[in-house]
C-alpha cells in the first residue's frame, strides 16, 4: 500500500499531458476540454488510435492548423483553427452534442476549480456574486462522457488544494468524475474516497500533511 | 415556398419588434454576419435573441446589444473578454440572460424543430442552472425536465442552397444551423452560392428545403473574428 | 348558403383525387397516406410545385417506378418502388417523422374509418376485440401535419356514414381533421361542426336525410 | 473500437439469450436480411425484438418469430397479410407486443442514443396507445409522456463503410438505419462495401463511426421481398 513517486519533480502541463495520454485506451473515442487538456492530444500518436471529439460538430478532429492552413470554418470549441484527420466527419451541434450525453465517448478530459471525494466537478463558475455565468458544454461533457478526467494543478493560486472534502463552489456535475491528474499526484475518485496513485516531487505523507482532504492510499 | 431575396435587408425585412431571433454560429465559424448587419439596419427592437454567445467586440450582435435592442438573450457562453456590451447592459439589469448549457441549448432547439415540447436528460442535474426545475429518475440516473425553444425567425449560414432551399454547409460552420432553421418560424438563411435544383446529391443534404423561407447570396462573406479565449 | 351540387353523379376515387389536388396550395410540402390518398399525386403538375414527403425517409418523392426504374432501395410508405424528383433529399426515419411531428408539413391526406364533428380522426384499428392493433405512421401524420385532410367513400360498405356525431372506434387522432373528402360531398369540420361545402351526386336535403349527423350548410 | 467481422454468422455471435435486439429496415429497403440469417442460425432465444415490423413470410424475423425465439416485440405495425407466424403467435399469448406509432418509436430510439431519457410528444394523445401515460398540456397542446428504448445489440444495413466504421446509406434504405446504430450498446451493421478511411465525403457521412462496433461486409445482399400491402 505505499503511494510510488514517479517523479523527483511536480510535473509541467507538458509531462502531464504525457501521463494522461497513456492512460487512455487505444482506440478510444475522447474529447478534450479548453486549455489544459489540449495539451494531451500532442502524446497521443497514430499508433493509439484515439480518435478526438469537438463538440462543435466533428469527428477526428486533428491538430491545430498552421499558415495555409488556417480555416476558419474549421475550429475546434476553444475557437482555434484545426484540421482534418482520414476518416473524420461532420455533424451539426444537436447530433453533436447527443453524441457526448447519449454516452458515446470514452472519455473526456477537463480542467477544474474543485473536484471533491464524491467525484463532484466544479469547474465553470466561481460563485462570486458579481460573476456573470457562463457554461458552455461542460456540463453536457462532465455528466456525458463514460469516464470524466480532471487535469488541473492540485492547489489554486493562493495554495488551496482544489481536491476537496465538498465542493463550494457551484457544481458542473454530481459525481462525475473518475480520475484527477495534477502537478503534485494522480487520483483515483472512487467510492466517496480519493485514492493516490502515484505522486510527483512530493511523497505522499508529506501530501497527505499539506492537503486539508482526507487522501487514501492506492496500489 | 422559398423565397430567394436579392439582398440581406430584403431577407430580414419581416423580423418585427417583439420577434425571438435564433442566430447560428459558434465563434466565426457559420456566424452570419451579413444577416446581423442587416438586422441591425432593420431596427426592429425588444428582440429575445437565441445563440450561443452573446457578442464580441463592438460588431455584429455585440452592436444589437449596445443599441438596447435586445431584451433578452438565451445562450450558453455570454461572458467572454470582449463581450464588453453584454457584460455592461447586464450590470445595469437592462438584459435578461438564461444561460443554458450547450447540449441543453441545442437539443431544446432542435425539440421544437421535431414537435418535443419538453424532455427529461442528465446535463446540469446537481447544478445551479437546473434549481427548480423538475427532476425525475431515469434510467437509473436523476434527469432534469428541458422545455423546447422556439423562434420566429433564426439567421444562419450555410455553404450552398438550392432553388428549392436545400442546404449543405461547409465543416465546422454547419454548428446550429440545421437545428434553428427547423426551430423557426421563419428560417432566413445566408449562402455562399445558389445552385440549380438536381445540383446537390440528395444524399448529402444536411437541411432539407421544408425548413428553409428565405435564402440570400452574399458573394464574399465576412468572416468576424471574435478573439474569443477559453470559451466553449 | 345553399350548397352547391357540383357533379351529377357521385366522384370516381380518381375525380375526387383531382378534387383534393386543386385544394392543395401551390408551393406546399404534402404527405399521402397510403391508399386512395395516393391518387391525388397524378393530379398534381410541375406548375403546382408541390413536394412529396414520405414518411420512410424522402423529402421531394417522384411517381411510382416501373421497368428498370424500380429500386428495393427507393420505396414510399405503402412500399411501392418510386422514383427520384430533382431536388429531392434522404434523411433518417427520426428525422423524417421530426419533420412531420414539427409541424413542418402543409398538409397530410389520408383515409379514414370515421371522422366525427370535432375533427376527431379513427383509420387505424376498426376496434374488434380480435383483431390485431397495427399503427405505423397513422398518429404522427394526422397529428403533426398543419392540415389534416380525410379523403374516403362517404359511407361504409354496409351503407353507414363514416361521418359521425363523435367516433366509436379506437382514435387515431385528437380534433386533427379539418376537410372531408368523400364520394358524395366535401366537409369542412370547423368549430364543432361539419359544413358541407360542395356535393356530388346528391342534393344537399337528400344528403341530409341519408346521413344521422348534423350537417351544416355552407357557402 | 471497431471490429470487422470476417461472416455474419461471427459479426452476431455475441447476441445472447434475452437479449434486445433492435432490426433496421423497413419494407425491403435497409432491412439486414444475412444478419438476421445469422441471428436465426445463433440460437439466441427469449429476445426482445424492436422493429417496424413484425416480420413477414416464411422468412427473416418471421422465421425467428415461428421458432419461438422472440419474447416481445416493440413495433409500429406487426399485423400485415403475410405475418402469419407473428398474428399465431400472439393469438396464441406467446409472444408479447408492445404497438408504437412510428414516429413514437423513430424517436424513443434516437433518444436512447442521444442521452434523452423520456420526452413529451403530441403523437397518440387521445388514443389507445396512450392509455395510462403521463400528459401534459405543453405549447398549448396535449403531449403524452414517451420513454428511451435502449437495446443490447442492433442489426441494420448500410451501403459502404470505411475503416473506422462511418456508414453511408442508400436512398430510403436509410430509414431507421442510424438512430439504431446509435441507440445500442453494441451494434453491428452489414455493408456491400467497406473502403478505405478518408475515401468517404466527411461531409456526407451519416453514422459516425462511433456508433459502429462491427461491420461486415456481404457481397450480394438479397432483398427479401416482403409482398406487403396497406402497411406504413
Amino acid at each position: 500500500m505505499s503511494v510510488p513517486q514517479s517523479s523527483d519533480h511536480p510535473l509541467s502541463p507538458e509531462e502531464l499531458a504525457e501521463v494522461v495520454a497513456r492512460d487512455i485506451p487505444a482506440g478510444a473515442y475522447v474529447n478534450l476540454g479548453i486549455g489544459q487538456p489540449t495539451l494531451v492530444s500532442n502524446y497521443l500518436g497514430p499508433e493509439d488510435d484515439v480518435t478526438l471529439h469537438t463538440e462543435n460538430g466533428m469527428l477526428g478532429m486533428g491538430g491545430e492548423a498552421h499558415g495555409d492552413e488556417v480555416d476558419p470554418d474549421l475550429i475546434n470549441a476553444g475557437k482555434i483553427p484545426v484540421v482534418e484527420t482520414e476518416g473524420c466527419s461532420y455533424f451539426h451541434h444537436a447530433d453533436s452534442f447527443a453524441m457526448m450525453r447519449g454516452g458515446h465517448l470514452d472519455c473526456c478530459v477537463l480542467g477544474a476549480f474543485q473536484v471533491d471525494r464524491h467525484g463532484n466537478l466544479a469547474n465553470w463558475h466561481t460563485g462570486k456574486p458579481d460573476a456573470i455565468p457562463a457554461v458552455g458544454g461542460a456540463m453536457d461533457l462532465a455528466t456525458g462522457a463514460k469516464q470524466t478526467f480532471v487535469m488541473m494543478t492540485l492547489k489554486s493560486k493562493n495554495g488551496q488544494s482544489k481536491l476537496v472534502e465538498r465542493c463550494t463552489m457551484p457544481l458542473t456535475g454530481v459525481g462525475c468524475v473518475s480520475r484527477v491528474y495534477t502537478d503534485l499526484g494522480v487520483f483515483v475518485v472512487e467510492g466517496g474516497r480519493i485514492v493516490v496513485r502515484e505522486t510527483f516531487g512530493v511523497g505522499y505523507d508529506e501530501l497527505v500533511e499539506q492537503l486539508d482532504v482526507t487522501l487514501t492510499p492506492g496500489r | 415556398m422559398l423565397t430567394i431575396a436579392e439582398t440581406a435587408a430584403a431577407a430580414v425585412a419581416p423580423v418585427h419588434d417583439g420577434a425571438c431571433v435564433m442566430i447560428g454560429g459558434f465563434g466565426v465559424a457559420g456566424q452570419p454576419v451579413e444577416l446581423i448587419d442587416a438586422l441591425i439596419d432593420n431596427g426592429a427592437t425588444d428582440l429575445t435573441v437565441v445563440s450561443n454567445n452573446a457578442g464580441n467586440g463592438d460588431v455584429g450582435l455585440a452592436t444589437l446589444i449596445q443599441l438596447g435592442r435586445v431584451r433578452k438573450i438565451i445562450c450558453s457562453f455570454p461572458r467572454q473578454s470582449d463581450s464588453w456590451h453584454f457584460d455592461e447592459k447586464y450590470r445595469a439589469g437592462q438584459i435578461e440572460l438564461e444561460v443554458v448549457p450547450q447540449g441543453n441549448l441545442a437539443e431544446r432547439i432542435r425539440a421544437a424543430g421535431a414537435g418535443i415540447g419538453a424532455f427529461f436528460t442528465p446535463t446540469g442535474y446537481g447544478t445551479p442552472l437546473a434549481e427548480g426545475k423538475e427532476v425525475r429518475k431515469l434510467d437509473g440516473r436523476h434527469q432534469v425536465l428541458e422545455y423546447s425553444i422556439h423562434a420566429d425567425f433564426s439567421l444562419t449560414k450555410a455553404l450552398r442552397a438550392d432553388r428549392v432551399g436545400n442546404l449543405v454547409y461547409r465543416k465546422t460552420a454547419r454548428n446550429f444551423g440545421p437545428v434553428m432553421a427547423a426551430a423557426a418560424t421563419h428560417s432566413i438563411v445566408q449562402v455562399d452560392e445558389v445552385v440549380e435544383r438536381g445540383a446537390l446529391d440528395p444524399e448529402a443534404v444536411v437541411t432539407p428545403g421544408i425548413y428553409v423561407d428565405t435564402v440570400v447570396r452574399v458573394d464574399h462573406p465576412r468572416q468576424q473574428d471574435s478573439r474569443e479565449e477559453g470559451a466553449a
